[in-house]
């Protein structure tokens, strides 16, 4: 890239520009279906399948669990190929964004992220796990991952009624929150035909409201225990889109971590790996905008650098941040 | 050449302004091609240390720091103005020793010294209404309990001495909003955003033009010396912030002319020293002096009273006063690679960083006599110099001058050890 | 900065109860399979404190076997009732002998009454609100109200239930029902019976040899005849694509003076698998259809975007259309009968359209027994004298007497097992709680160092 | 034929060496400092000058080194005395097979320097705060024991009873403890023996700073004193390599670099 190019991008305003990219993606997925949009129903992210009308396309774990819960020799059968296509286009799907998915594109996490500007504009201080409580709690996503396979095997198998169906997504906050952007309340019920359903929907709507306290009061809470962020990084190797640290030009001076949303201490800690994302991270990219050091921080898409941390961005931003934010008061 | 008012100077403060004169006549006359820029550091130098003059200081209460843990902008955002007090000054070096045990640290000594003088203390900066005395390294923590005998108000911020903890990181947030809590009581003005937010913006911009000096450096051939540059960061101890950021930026300018028409403003094949340890502090300048009249330059430094103080940038993610003093109080912890921290590996990495960036042919690393943390720190630091093949020499030293003929032998051998192996290599078709 | 650990332990500590809960359900006694146990609630009698008494479970069983036979009409059963995978020829022959029995012993009075004592005495279920009259006898043509419907004849075991048995497992999201029998390629067919009796509940199967009328979704028309076996009347027809199967049977009596034309009607669905029809297809197969070779028809109404997956539910407004040759019949009696037996009667406005709200009448003991898939049959008969007279098989009429009836399925209404107000109550105490824990949490933290904190 | 002298102004002794065309040490000329250490290292120039026949002119290149080394005006370049010392040694070692270890015990202060094979200085530590372990600490000894500086040698060996030690470090109070010892009636060979011990003793825990290589090479004017390199001899248990004239080393290392600098000078490079 030329270096007049590489500088403007360098230089960018990441936090308008990430603003606007979630916004159109938000309105592309919860309202694409008005505009007869189809993505199939294998997207990595929350573009949930319950918001019938609007969706672009269905998340893929809506169909991930039915095809799961199809009964065994089915399943491992013929229907088996399903699984296996419906996995195949998700994975083709992940790897051009790696998990720039959840920090760009899933109207969930930009649905998080407007509850965090209010509180900001409100001025009120978000809070933090702390190191211990984030060790114990990042494991939340894996156990919610592994629940998702096993509760529709289990149905498969017959150990378990179909009311259990779609595990997960009863308990999702996406479904209860999503499709009330489509005028469509069907989903905040609580489903008393079966213990199954009465369990999974008074989860649901219970964790709805947890999600909007949560979500209100610290940066990107549910991402930390998303169970498609758990499955995006088990697959996460192969992908094109990739944050790089270089640690000899990193002085630890934790910036990175300061500004992380997701607290992960390993961007500002770990020197000696070069491929720095971890499960919980969501490739906002906030830590490569904040990175005062140049090279220390960059992103790269198939090994092509396209955004690095520079002197320079770094100045701009802080500048704009700081006039942006004074004037308010 | 002795100044008008000089007999009217009470005598122990012709002492040290004869010492500072003949640092500085050194600094200036020795060396031909000083950047124009530099006149107004000398100019600034010269009033405050040789005539005593006493610095225009805003009216709002002096508060006088003893290290760089001490975050500047809650200072300037409270109203009040900060003013670096670790002093260089051997005459006050002597005073300040009946204080403190024979074999310890000159700094520390020269600073107790200077406070001895209350008002007439050089620089003077007037009235100091608090000291804040971070509880880095152990001598300057015990000289906090002398500076209260001296009548003078202290806050004791405390600091810990492991900065990769989780535990560290929050015991070092608390005692700085605790003091920023004190210093709103000091000046009574409340710490609000907008406050803290202009605050920080004025040091920025100072960071900013050190940040584009200090990148200058990386020149070869060099466009300035090693000598101007801590002359120019000791300012920063008790100059007004917007005066020395536009004078920086003047200075930054010209050296951009000089780099364009490739200037060189040492010897021709000057030997690039990165210099480290003690912080050289106006008037000990004595060894980055030394360095340069031996012919050597000093490219970088890794020091408390120049890189360390200015190099690191804060970020503030959410711009609301609770996780701007977060990030303030993280911003001193994280980086800072000074020895009283348990383990070093930062600073070792850091050095070898500068080393490669600047190409530095040689360490030069100073440690007062009696500063036990660099002393102790000398053979680790030597140890992974070693390893990279980068020559150091360990220099013991103090704030008197009678080890000049010494320390210059050394150097010039060093100096002189580093020109043969580089015109070896050179000769022997030049590899690494 | 452990500042708020933000009730964390409390979000796990949920989660936990949640799969507990789920433990819990799956260890209850009462699940789906138990479900309206004949022996009634509580363990089968043959388990004695945890452990299965096989003898008594055999000895149970047979007895029960004796039961059943001699709940059947014929009380002097001959060999055992054929077994499902006997012979036709086994089956048909038998079906004759019974029907013969029957024919000679069926007391003047509705020979239905009998089969309903079989099973009345087992369902504890609160009586269905008393049928506001007895069901109203049609004339005095030989039988009651004739009426076709896919839903099995009852034979003792639950009163309604769910097409094609209740196997847990049964997929019931997409309603694959057809889908579950064989793989992808194995022929889907329906089976309809012929009922006779007012009221669902105890309708009995009547038999009867009339050729059923099909129509397919397609419109195409089609003859099945059926050899009167006298067994319950039923007939079995494939249904390869989407949509609604019509199936007519009329049947012509001559009553004295009057002509009794009596047209049953069923309208099947058959709804393949597959993510819903596209549009236009929706267009085609989900409008009502009538037939031409039907005098006297009943026409259910669609609901405004309705497809085939859409199902009548309790307190669903429905509506119907009586067509005489196609053209609506002024105020027609037209008789709405729930599951339960509780019926409606009104007139048909003037053009032809009677409408009724489908009451809930399904009210299991226990809420755990409540089976959100129960599927009740509604039956609406249709009934209006004209003045047309002619002959028939040599007899003179001077009017006709014309009867239509139509029946069809409907199940427990989303409303009935969802409900808003908890799921909002549910929302709102989880966006409270932890709000509030929060907020106490940031207040009054437990640290021994009293925290400092700026507020804008 | 040119000629190339190195002048090592010390602190006690002015030595110079006078080095030929194709770098032979020809001839050296040492003299006490004095006060006026400038007009004697004139005059020590003259002498050997003299000695040989020569005139200034005739010298192409002179260099100057030692604590004097910046004024004497005659010199056309200064080196520092660590780097003569290197070159010197490196140069005399030659005769004994090389040698990777200097050490320098001048009048006041004491050096050890580690060089590489071709002579560059790798690492050097000098003890220039303290006299003791110094040439000043054996004349301050000698003066007391009224022995002259060269007997030195004969009373280390002449002792019978084992050595003494002296504990205290210090030069001064050294001397105290001498005049105490002598007061208790011990010999004065075993009191000699002590002090070239201690020294032994204070010069190796200064050269360990550098780290020891084989084939050490011992100059500076106490290397004449035998009695002292036996001591240090024992205490480094290592081969010593003595040089005819130990004082000269460094300026001989000046003169071989003036030679080298002056021919540097004509190539141009």
């Amino acid at each position: 890239m030329t270096s007049r190019l590489r500088r403007a991008v360098d230089n960018v305003d990441l936090q308008r520009f990430r603003f606007w990219f979630q916004a159109a993606a938000f309105v592309l997925f919860v309202y694409g279906g008005y505009l007869a949009v189809d993505l199939g129903n294998s997207l990595p992210m929350f573009s949930c399948g319950y918001n019938q009308e609007g969706r672009a396309g269905v998340c893929y774990l809506l169909p991930l669990q039915h095809q799961l819960s199809r009964p065994w020799p089915q399943l491992f059968g013929w229907a088996g190929i399903g699984v296996l296509t419906g996995f195949a286009t998700f994975f083709l799907w992940f790897i051009v964004l790696n998990k720039g998915w959840c920090g760009f594109m899933c109207p969930l996490g930009t649905l998080q992220d407007w509850l965090t500007s209010l509180r900001k504009r409100l001025g009120i201080r978000y809070s933090l796990y702390g190191e211990q409580a984030f060790n114990r709690l990042t494991w939340v996503k894996f156990v919610l991952l592994a629940l998702m396979f096993l509760i529709p095997l289990a149905i498969g198998g017959g150990l378990l009624s179909h009311d259990w169906g779609a595990p997960f997504c009863q308990i999702c906050p996406g479904r209860v929150i999503l499709p009330l952007f489509t005028a469509d309340p069907l989903q905040l019920t609580i489903d008393y035909s079966s213990i199954g359903t009465l369990v999974l929907t008074g989860l649901g709507m219970f964790i709805a409201g947890l999600f909007l306290v949560g979500a209100f009061i610290k940066k990107r809470f549910f991402c930390f225990f998303c169970p498609m962020s758990a499955l995006h990084y088990l697959i996460s190797k192969p992908a094109l889109l990739k944050l790089k640290k270089d640690g000899d030009k990193c002085t630890k001076c934790g910036n990175c971590f300061n500004v992380c949303d997701m607290e992960i201490r390993a961007i500002a800690d770990d020197l000696e790996r070069k491929d720095i994302m971890t499960d919980d991270c969501t490739l906002c990219l906030k830590c490569v905008a904040a990175c005062p050091e140049p090279g220390a921080l960059k992103v790269e898409f198939a090994r092509i650098n396209i955004f690095q941390a520079t002197e320079e961005g770094f100045l701009k931003r802080m500048n704009k941040g700081a006039g942006h934010d004074a004037c308010k008061r | 050449m002795t100044p008008a008012n000089v007999d009217t100077l009470p005598f122990n403060r012709g002492r040290q302004a004869r010492e500072a004169e003949v640092m500085l006549d050194k600094l200036v006359d020795e060396f031909t091609d000083n950047p124009a820029a530099m006149a107004y550091f000398y100019d600034l130098f010269r009033r405050v240390y040789i005539q005593g003059e006493a610095l225009e200081r805003p009216a709002a209460p002096q508060v006088g720091m003893t290290c760089i843990q001490v975050p500047e902008e809650l200072i300037y955002a409270v109203g009040a103005t900060p003013v670096r007090l670790c002093n260089g000054a051997y005459h006050y070096d002597q005073i300040g020793a009946d204080f403190m045990p024979a074999k310890s640290c000159s700094l520390v000594k020269a600073t107790l010294g200077r406070l001895q003088d209350q008002e007439m203390g050089v620089p003077r900066v007037g009235k100091l209404d608090m000291i804040v005395n971070p509880s880095t390294c152990d001598q300057k923590k015990k000289a906090g309990a002398m500076m209260e005998e001296m009548g003078y108000a202290v806050h004791h911020l405390e600091f810990p001495n492991v900065k990769e903890s989780e535990a560290a990181r929050i015991y070092w947030q608390r005692s700085v909003r605790d003091f920023a809590v004190q210093l709103q009581k000091l000046t009574g003005k409340r710490l609000t955003r907008k406050r803290l937010n202009q605050a920080m913006a004025r040091t920025r911009r100072a960071q900013t033009a050190f940040r584009a000096l200090h990148n200058l450096r990386k020149q070869a051939p060099s466009v300035v010396l090693g000598k101007d540059v801590f002359l120019v960061t000791n300012a920063y101890f008790f100059d007004d912030l917007e005066r020395w950021t536009d004078a920086v930026e003047a200075l930054v300018a010209e050296l951009k002319e000089r780099a364009a028409a490739g200037f060189n403003a040492a010897q021709r094949k000057a030997p690039r020293i990165l210099f480290t340890g003690s912080p050289p502090v106006f008037p000990n300048l004595k060894l980055p002096l030394l360095i340069e009249e031996a012919g050597g330059v000093v490219v970088a430094d890794e020091t408390c009273s120049a890189n360390r103080m200015l190099y690191d940038m804060p970020v503030v993610d959410e711009w609301l006063v609770n996780h701007m003093v977060d990030s303030l109080a993280d911003h001193y912890l994280k980086p800072c690679t000074c020895p009283i921290f348990t383990r070093n590996d930062d600073r070792c990495r850091r050095l070898l960083d500068l080393v490669r960036d600047f190409e530095a042919d040689g360490v030069v690393y100073q440690a007062y006599s009696g500063c036990q943390v660099y002393e102790m720190e000398q053979r680790s630091v030597g140890k992974v110099l070693n390893e990279a093949g980068i020559p150091m020499l360990y220099v013991e030293t103090d704030y008197s001058p009678d080890d000049m003929g010494q320390l210059s032998t050394r150097i010039e051998a060093f100096l002189e050890s580093i020109k043969t192996r580089k015109r070896q290599r050179a000769a022997s078709g030049g590899q690494a | 900065m452990a500042k708020a650990t933000l009730s964390k332990h409390l979000f796990a500590a949920l989660l936990l109860g949640g799969t507990a809960a789920l433990a819990w359900a799956e260890a209850a006694p009462g699940d789906a399979a138990a479900r309206h146990a004949p022996w009634g609630d509580g363990p089968p009698p043959w388990v004695k404190d945890g452990q299965v008494d096989e003898a008594a479970k055999a000895a149970y069983f047979a007895r029960r076997a004796q039961a059943d036979q001699a709940a059947t009409p014929s009380a002097g059963a001959a060999a055992g009732r054929p077994d499902a995978d006997a012979s036709p020829e086994a089956k048909r022959a038998y079906w004759q002998k019974r029907a013969a029995e029957r024919a000679a012993s069926a007391p003047a009075g509705d020979p239905g009454q009998a089969d309903h004592a079989g099973h009345a005495g087992h369902t504890g279920m609160a009586p269905a609100p008393a049928p506001a009259a007895p069901a109203p006898r049609w004339g005095g043509g030989r039988d009651a109200l004739l009426w076709l419907t896919d839903s099995p004849p009852r034979r003792g075991g639950h009163a309604g239930g769910r097409p094609g048995g209740g196997r847990p497992g049964m997929t019931g999201m997409a309603g694959m029902a057809g889908m579950a029998e064989g793989g992808p390629d194995a022929m889907a067919s329906k089976r309809v019976w012929l009922r006779a009796g007012a009221n669902p509940l105890d309708a009995h199967p009547a038999s009867g040899d009339e050729t059923a009328l099909l129509q397919g979704p397609d419109g195409k028309a089609a003859e099945l005849p059926v050899e009167a076996h006298g067994g319950p009347y039923n007939v079995t027809f494939p249904t390869p694509e989407q949509g609604y199967y019509n199936v007519y049977l009329i049947r012509r009596i001559l009553d004295q003076d009057a002509l009794e034309v009596t047209a049953a009607k069923a309208e099947v669905t058959r709804a393949g698998m597959g993510h819903g029809l596209s549009r236009e297809d929706n267009a085609r197969l989900v409008p009502a259809r009538t037939d031409a070779r039907v005098p006297v028809e009943i026409v259910r109404e669609r609901k405004d975007k309705e497809a085939l997956f859409t199902r009548v539910s309790y307190g669903d407004a429905i509506s119907f259309q009586v067509l005489r040759n196609g053209k609506p019949v002024q105020n027609a009696r037209v008789t709405f009968t729930s599951g339960q037996g509780w019926s409606h009667s009104v007139q048909s406005d003037e053009d032809g359209r009677a409408s009724f709200t489908v009451i809930r009448d399904y009210y299991p003991d226990e809420w755990r027994l409540f089976d959100k898939r129960h599927r009740e049959t509604w039956l609406v008969a249709a009934s209006f004298t004209t003045p047309e007279a002619g002959d028939y098989q040599g007899g003179r009429y001077a009017r006709t007497r014309y009867t239509a009836t139509l029946s069809g399925a409907y199940y427990p209404g989303v409303t009935d097992y969802e409900s808003y107000s908890d799921g909002l109550l549910v929302g709102l105490a989880g966006l409270l709680f932890t709000g509030t824990g929060i907020y106490a949490y940031r207040r009054r933290r437990v640290q021994p160092y009293k925290e400092v904190r700026f507020d804008d | 034929m040119n000629w190339f002298v190195g002048i090592d102004i010390g602190s006690t002794a002015i030595k110079a060496a006078l080095v030929d065309g194709d770098g032979q040490l020809v001839g050296v000329h040492v003299t006490d400092s004095g006060s006026l250490f400038h007009k004697n290292a004139k005059a020590a120039l003259q002498a050997l000058l003299d000695g040989h026949g020569l005139q200034r002119e005739q010298v192409s290149y002179l260099i100057a080194t030692g604590y004097g080394r910046k004024l004497f005006k005659e010199a056309d370049d200064s080196i520092s005395e660590i780097t003569a010392n290197a070159i010197g040694a490196h140069e005399a070692g030659k005769a004994h097979g090389g040698v990777r270890t200097i050490i320098n015990i001048g009048g006041q202060d004491s050096k050890a320097i580690q060089i590489d094979d071709q002579g560059t200085v790798v690492n050097f530590a000098m003890n220039d705060k303290c006299a003791a372990g110094t040439g000043r600490f054996l004349d301050v000894a000698a003066a007391n024991l009224d022995i002259d500086l060269e007997q030195l040698g004969d009373y280390h060996f002449n002792g019978k009873g084992a050595p003494l030690t002296i504990n205290s470090t210090c030069t001064v109070f050294a001397e105290s403890e001498i005049i105490g010892l002598l007061a208790n009636g011990h010999g004065k060979e075993e009191i000699v023996a002590g002090i070239h011990y201690s020294i032994a003793k204070r010069t190796l825990r200064l050269a360990k700073r550098v780290g020891i290589e084989d084939r050490v090479y011992f100059d500076g004017g106490p290397a004449l004193n035998r009695g002292l390199v036996a001591a240090l001899q024992d205490e480094l248990q290592r081969e010593l390599v003595v040089p005819e004239h130990p004082q000269t080393t460094t300026a001989f290392g000046a003169a071989i670099l003036a030679r080298a600098e002056w021919l540097a000078e004509r190539r141009g490079v």
